[in-house]
C-alpha cells in the first residue's frame, strides 16, 4: 500500500480524498494556488504545499509544478480527483516516467477513449452497441445524404474531436443537410483545427444514463449500477441518482455487462464510467467513457456500501478486487444535489465571494461532501462547485423526502446557491414521477415559478425589529464578527480583492 | 423601540419591549404573542402563536435579507428617531443605465458595437467566470452609450461594462 | 396518516423525531421548559410549547401539561423519545383516554415487560431461553442453597423491583450465599420498598447484545438484526455496533426468532428491543425488552437501510409492515459513539456550559445526529447527551477507520465531552478483535493512559503567538464574538448563570 | 511582536514578523519556515515546512488551550514588554485546600463529617448533576476542616464544598 499520497486537485474531492488516506492511514499532501491557500483542503491533508497562481495552467494543471511537489514530498501516489489533470494521458505517463503511481487507468486506455472516433471504432469491434452513423469523417455530402437516408433522419452531426456542442449540427430533413455539413465542418476546423465531421441518428429526447465500472490490475472487471444524470443544463450535471426509475434489474445486467466489455476492450483498470444515451424505447446507444472518479460517485457508494476511493487506491497499488460481481449489493436509493455558487434570480451566474454564515444538514440519510466553510472566501478562478448534498433512502420517495427536509436545513448566506432549484426539481410532477430526458431541467426553467406568497412577511418584519435590539452590527458581509470576514485575506492573497467584489455584487 | 421595517416593499410600524423577560410586540399597532431568542449570531428562534421559525440574517454591504425557513425577505428598517437607514435611490428608472458586471471575470467577447441599438435583453458581452462563459445582457431598450470594457479585460464585481441610454 | 406529531422530548432524539415528521409531511410540535427554550429542537420544530421550568417531573415528564399541549395544538399522536415518558405505561393508558395516538407499544406490553419477575415468568411460559434460576422471590437461605446448588456458582442474587444494581449481589460460594442473601434483601427493601429477591446463575463476563423487532397493529412481526451493546459504564452504553462481532447468520436467525417469540408473547407492537446476555460459549439468554425506540436504533438504521422512526409512526397510523422478514437485508457496519458533555480528565464529570466553537464531520459514511450548536449552553438538568456519531463501512474495519477519521475532526470547545475516549476505544487491541463483554471498558479505563509524547508543542507555541497577532481577543469563552457567546441567556433564561458556571468550572 | 509562551509547562521565547506578506518566525533564536492563515474564528491553519496543522483555540475564563490536531496543550501568553498576563498563583500546594464543585448541581450525600481525616482521593461528598452521581474527592491527604455544603443544596460550579487542611 502507498505510504504517501499527492492529491493534483482542490475543493470538496480534495476533501474527499484526504479522509479516504486518512481512513487508510496514508499521509495526504495537498497543493494549492494563491487564492486556494485558506481552502479546507490545504487546512484538512497532512501536507500542503503551494504552487502558484490562480491560473489552473500555472498550479492545478503545471505537470513540473505537481511532479516536482511529489518528489519533495516523497509521495508514492499522485489520486488527480475529477477535472484538472484526471483525464490527461500526457500527464498519466509523466507520472510514470517520474516514477510515481498515477491514480486511475493507464495513458494507453485514455488515449483511446478520448478521441471519439477512434473510441467509437474500437466500441464497434467489441459488439458494443453504438448509435447508428458512421465511425468516421464524412467524405462528401452525397455520402453524408446516402448514410442519412439509411439511418433515418433526424440525424446529428458531430465534430470528431469535439466537445461542448461545438461542430454540431441537428438536422431534420434532407434539404438542411448539405448547408448543415459545411457549417458543422468549418465551425470544427475554427474550434479544434480539425474539420472531420461525423453523423449519427439524433436520438429524442434522450436520457443520460451511466454504469460504474472498476477494474483490477489482475483482469477483474465489475460493474456497480447505473446512475441517472439526465438532469443537466449547459451540458453540466446538476442532480444524479441511482437507480435509475427506468432502470430495472435485468436492463441493469445487460448495461453493466455492455460497460464490462467496454472496459475490457479498453484494457481498462481503475474506476470509471460508461455513459449511454437511452431513448424512449429504453434502447441504449455507448456515448462515451469518463476515465476517472465521477462527481456523482456518491450515490453509487451509498446504494453499494462501498467505498470507490477507498478501491481506486487499493487497486492502484495492485490489490485484486475484494469481490465479485455477484456479490455486489444494490440496497436503497440514493440521489445527489450539486451545490454551486450561483446566483439563480440571474440565470445562474457565478457568485463567488464570503461565506456569512453556513447551517448544514446532517441526520438520518444525509451525507455532505463539502469544501466550504463559514468564513471562506470562494473564489473567481474556479468551478462553482461548493459542495454535495446526498441523500439516501429506503426507496425514491423516501431519499427524495430527507432530500428536501436536508436542502431546507441547509443555510449559505453571503453568496448565492442553486439550493433553491434543487426545491424546485425536487418538487416536480415530471420528476417525482421519473419522466426524465436531457431536455428535462431546460423546460423546468422556462416555466414561470408561480409567485412566491411571502406569507411570513410579517414574521420578517418582527424579526428585523428583533435582530435590530438583540444584535445590533452594521450591515457589512460578515460584519457580526469581522475578524472573521476579514480571514481569507490574512496571507496577503487576494481575498480582499474578492471581498470588495463580493459586497459590490451584492448591489445586485 | 419603534421601528419602521420595510419587507419587499411593504411598510409595518413595529414596537417592540422587553418587560419582565417577555416582549411586548405591536406590528402596525396591533398586538402580537410573541417570544425570541437570539441562538446564534445571524439565527433567531421565533415562536408567535405556537408557531416556530428559524430566521437566517444575510447581511450585505447595503442590503439586508431575512429569510424565514426557506423563504427570503428584502428588508429595511429605520429608526424613526433616527434620519440614517434611507436607502438612497440607486439609479431610478430613466435615463442612463449602467451595465455592472455581476461576477470577477474576464470579458471574453463584446456581442454589440458601440452605438449600436439593442433590445432589453439583449446580449452585449460575454464575461467569463468560474469555468462558465456568461452573457451579460442589456438592462434597457436603447442605445449603447458606451462600451468601457475591452475584450480581454479582467473586471471586478462592480465593475461598469457599459452604458446603455 | 397523522396530521400534527407532539414530540414529547427534547435533545437530539427530538430533533430527530422532527425531521421524520418532516419528511413525512406531517407538522412537528416540540415542548419545552425554562431552560431549553434556545435548544435546536425548538429551533427545528414547526410548533413549539413551553411547558414549565427545568425539573422533568414539572415538565417533560408532566402528563397534564403535555396532554394539554396536545390538546392546545390539536396534535393527533405523541412520539416519547427515549427517557422520559417512553416507558410509562400509565402515560400511554393516559395517551390513550386523552384520544391522542401514543407512538409505542400499548400500556399493557408495557406493564408486562416493566417487572422483572413478571416478565421472566411470561418469557419461561413462551419457551424464552432464561437464565437458570427462580422467577419468584427466595424464601429462605436454604431453599437458596438448593437452588444454587442445582445451577452451578457463581450465582447472581437480584432484586426483583431492581435497577441500577440495588439489591444486586454476586455470590461465588456456598460459605458467601447466606449473608449475600441477607444484604440483598434488605437493601432492596431500602431502595425499592420491596424486598423480594430472586437467583440467577451469573454469567461470567456476558456480552450485552439487542436484537431491534418491529410488529405491526396487525399481527406481523419481523427482527432487524443485533446490535452489540458491551460497552457500557456505569451501566450506561457508550459505543454500541452491528452487526455484533460474534453473531453470524444463524445465531442471528436464532436470537431474531426468540426476540420476535418474546414481542408476540407480549401482544407487543411498534418499535422495541429484546436484551440478551450471552455468554462466552454464544449460548444467549433473555434480560428484558425494552418497550422503545433505542438511542443506538441508527446502527440498525444503517445496516438494514430502514428508517426505524419513519417506521414507527406509520404502524402507530396503523399501517402495515411493508417488508417481511425475508425482504431484509442486513449489508454492512455500523457503529455509534455517544458524544457526551463529560470530562475525560475528571472521572467523566458531566461538564454543561457554553459550546464556543464547534467544527463537526461529515464525509463519506458519517451520519451525525446532534442537538448541539456553536453558541448554545448545555443545561445542567438533563442527560449529557449531545450529539450521536454514527459510522458505516463495508465492513467493521472501514467503519471503524471512517469513524476515526470522523472523530478526529469532530472538535467541541468549551465544554468537555468523552470524545477521546473513542479514540482510544477504536484504537485498541481488544475491540479492535472484537473481544468484548461488559466489564471491558472498566478495564481500559483502569489501564493508564501513555503518557502523551507532545510532539506538536513547539507548534502549539508558534500557534499562540499567532492567534495573538491575528485575533487579539479577550480571554473569556465565546470572547471572540461575545454577542454569540451570550446568546443563551436573551431570553431571560438561566443561561448566564450557567455561562458563570462554566467559566468557573474551567478554572480546574 | 516578541512573546514567552509557555506549553504544557515549557518555556519558550516566540519572535513573529509579518514582512512581504511573509512570516518571519524565530523559536527560542531558531528561525522557523512557517506559514500561517486565520481560516475562521479560533481556527488557524499553519504550514511547517510542509507539514498543514489545523489548530484549534479554547478560550475560558483564565486558561488558555490549543489543540494541534487532536492533541491539547495549555498555554500561557506574555508579552515581555507587558506586566500583563501572569497568572497568579491559584493556591500553591500547601496549606488549607479548597474542593470546588466542578459542575453546577445538588449535593445529594457527604460521605464524611467535618474534622475527619481523609486520604488524597478519598469521596468526601456525592453531586447529582445531569442525571449521574459523582463523587467528589479529596484534593490532598489531611483534615476536613469544613464542610461547606449542606445535603441537599444546590450548588454551581465553582462553589466551595469543603476544606481540607
Amino acid at each position: 500500500m502507498f505510504k504517501k499520497i499527492l492529491i493534483a486537485n482542490r475543493g470538496e474531492i480534495a476533501v474527499r480524498v484526504i479522509r479516504a488516506c486518512r481512513e487508510l492511514g496514508i499521509t495526504s499532501v495537498a497543493v494549492f494556488s494563491d487564492v486556494d491557500r485558506a481552502s479546507l483542503h490545504v487546512r484538512k491533508a497532512d501536507e500542503a504545499y503551494h504552487i502558484g497562481p490562480p491560473a489552473a495552467a500555472e498550479s492545478y494543471l503545471n505537470f513540473s509544478k505537481i511532479l516536482g511537489v511529489a518528489q519533495l514530498s516523497g509521495a508514492d501516489a499522485i489520486h488527480p480527483g475529477y477535472g484538472f489533470l484526471a483525464e490527461n494521458a500526457k500527464f498519466a505517463e509523466a507520472c510514470a516516467e517520474a516514477g510515481v503511481k498515477f491514480i486511475g487507468p493507464t495513458s494507453a486506455s485514455m488515449e483511446m477513449m478520448g478521441s471519439k472516433t477512434r473510441a467509437r471504432q474500437e466500441m464497434e469491434k467489441a459488439g458494443v452497441p453504438l448509435v447508428p452513423g458512421t465511425a468516421r469523417g464524412l467524405e462528401s455530402a452525397e455520402q453524408a445524404e446516402e448514410v442519412a437516408a439509411r439511418i433515418g433522419y433526424p440525424v446529428m452531426l458531430k465534430a470528431a474531436a469535439g466537445g461542448g456542442g461545438k461542430g454540431m449540427r441537428l438536422v431534420h430533413t434532407r434539404e438542411q443537410l448539405k448547408s448543415a455539413l459545411e457549417g458543422a465542418q468549418s465551425e470544427a476546423l475554427r474550434s479544434f483545427g480539425d474539420g472531420e465531421v461525423y453523423i449519427e441518428k439524433a436520438i429524442v429526447n434522450p436520457r443520460h444514463i451511466e454504469m460504474q465500472v472498476l477494474a483490477d490490475e489482475h483482469g477483474n472487471t465489475v460493474y456497480l449500477g447505473e446512475r441517472e444524470c439526465s438532469i443537466q443544463r449547459r451540458h453540466q450535471k446538476v442532480l444524479e441518482e441511482s437507480p435509475s426509475p427506468i432502470v430495472g434489474p435485468d436492463m441493469r445486467r445487460r448495461m453493466g455487462e455492455v460497460a464490462v466489455r467496454v472496459a475490457k476492450a479498453a484494457k481498462y483498470t481503475n474506476a470509471g464510467t460508461v455513459e449511454f444515451l437511452v431513448d424512449q424505447e429504453k434502447s441504449f446507444y455507448f456515448l462515451e467513457m469518463n476515465t476517472r472518479l465521477q462527481v456523482e460517485h456518491p450515490v453509487t457508494e451509498l446504494i453499494t456500501g462501498l467505498d470507490l476511493v477507498h478501491l481506486q487506491i487499493r487497486i492502484a497499488s495492485g490489490e485484486k478486487l475484494p469481490f465479485t460481481q455477484e456479490e455486489v449489493r444494490i440496497r436503497g436509493h440514493a440521489i445527489e444535489c450539486r451545490i454551486y455558487a450561483e446566483d439563480p434570480d440571474n440565470n445562474y451566474f457565478p457568485s463567488p465571494g464570503t461565506i456569512t454564515l453556513l447551517l448544514a444538514p446532517s441526520g438520518p440519510g444525509i451525507r455532505r461532501d463539502s469544501g466550504m466553510y463559514e468564513g471562506w472566501t470562494v473564489p473567481v478562478d474556479y468551478d462553482p462547485l461548493l459542495a454535495k448534498l446526498i441523500g439516501y433512502g429506503t426507496d425514491r420517495s423516501q431519499a427524495i423526502s430527507r432530500l428536501v427536509r436536508a436542502l431546507n436545513e441547509y443555510f449559505v448566506g453571503g453568496i448565492k446557491t442553486n439550493i433553491s432549484l434543487f426545491r424546485r426539481i425536487l418538487g416536480d410532477a415530471d420528476f417525482l414521477a421519473g419522466r426524465l430526458d436531457t431536455g428535462y431541467l431546460d423546460r423546468l426553467l422556462k416555466t414561470k415559478l408561480p409567485e412566491a406568497k411571502g406569507e411570513d412577511a410579517e414574521v420578517a418584519a418582527i424579526a428585523a425589529g428583533l435582530f435590530a435590539v438583540l444584535e445590533p452590527a452594521p450591515a457589512v458581509a460578515g460584519g457580526g464578527c469581522s475578524v472573521n470576514g476579514a480571514s481569507g485575506a490574512m496571507n496577503g492573497s487576494a481575498a480582499s480583492g474578492w471581498r470588495k467584489a463580493a459586497r459590490t455584487e451584492a448591489l445586485r | 423601540m419603534t421601528y419602521d421595517v420595510i419587507i419587499d416593499g411593504k411598510s409595518y410600524r413595529l414596537q417592540l419591549e422587553r418587560t419582565d423577560g417577555r416582549w411586548q410586540c405591536r406590528l402596525d399597532g396591533r398586538e402580537v404573542q410573541m417570544d425570541a431568542v437570539l441562538t446564534r449570531r445571524d439565527v433567531l428562534s421565533v415562536l408567535i402563536g405556537g408557531k416556530a421559525y428559524e430566521i437566517k440574517r444575510e447581511r450585505t454591504a447595503t442590503d439586508l435579507h431575512l429569510w424565514v425557513g426557506s423563504a427570503r425577505y428584502a428588508a429595511e428598517l429605520r429608526d424613526p428617531r433616527s434620519l440614517r437607514g434611507r436607502k438612497d435611490g440607486a439609479g431610478g428608472e430613466k435615463g442612463p443605465k449602467k451595465l455592472i458586471a455581476p461576477m470577477p471575470g474576464k470579458v471574453v467577447r463584446l456581442l454589440v458595437a458601440e452605438k449600436a441599438e439593442v433590445e432589453a435583453g439583449q446580449g452585449l458581452l460575454v464575461v467569463e467566470a468560474m469555468k462558465m462563459q456568461n452573457e451579460i445582457k442589456s438592462p434597457k431598450k436603447g442605445t449603447v452609450q458606451k462600451l468601457v470594457a475591452a475584450e480581454g479585460a479582467n473586471v471586478n464585481a462592480g465593475d461598469v461594462l457599459a452604458i446603455v441610454e
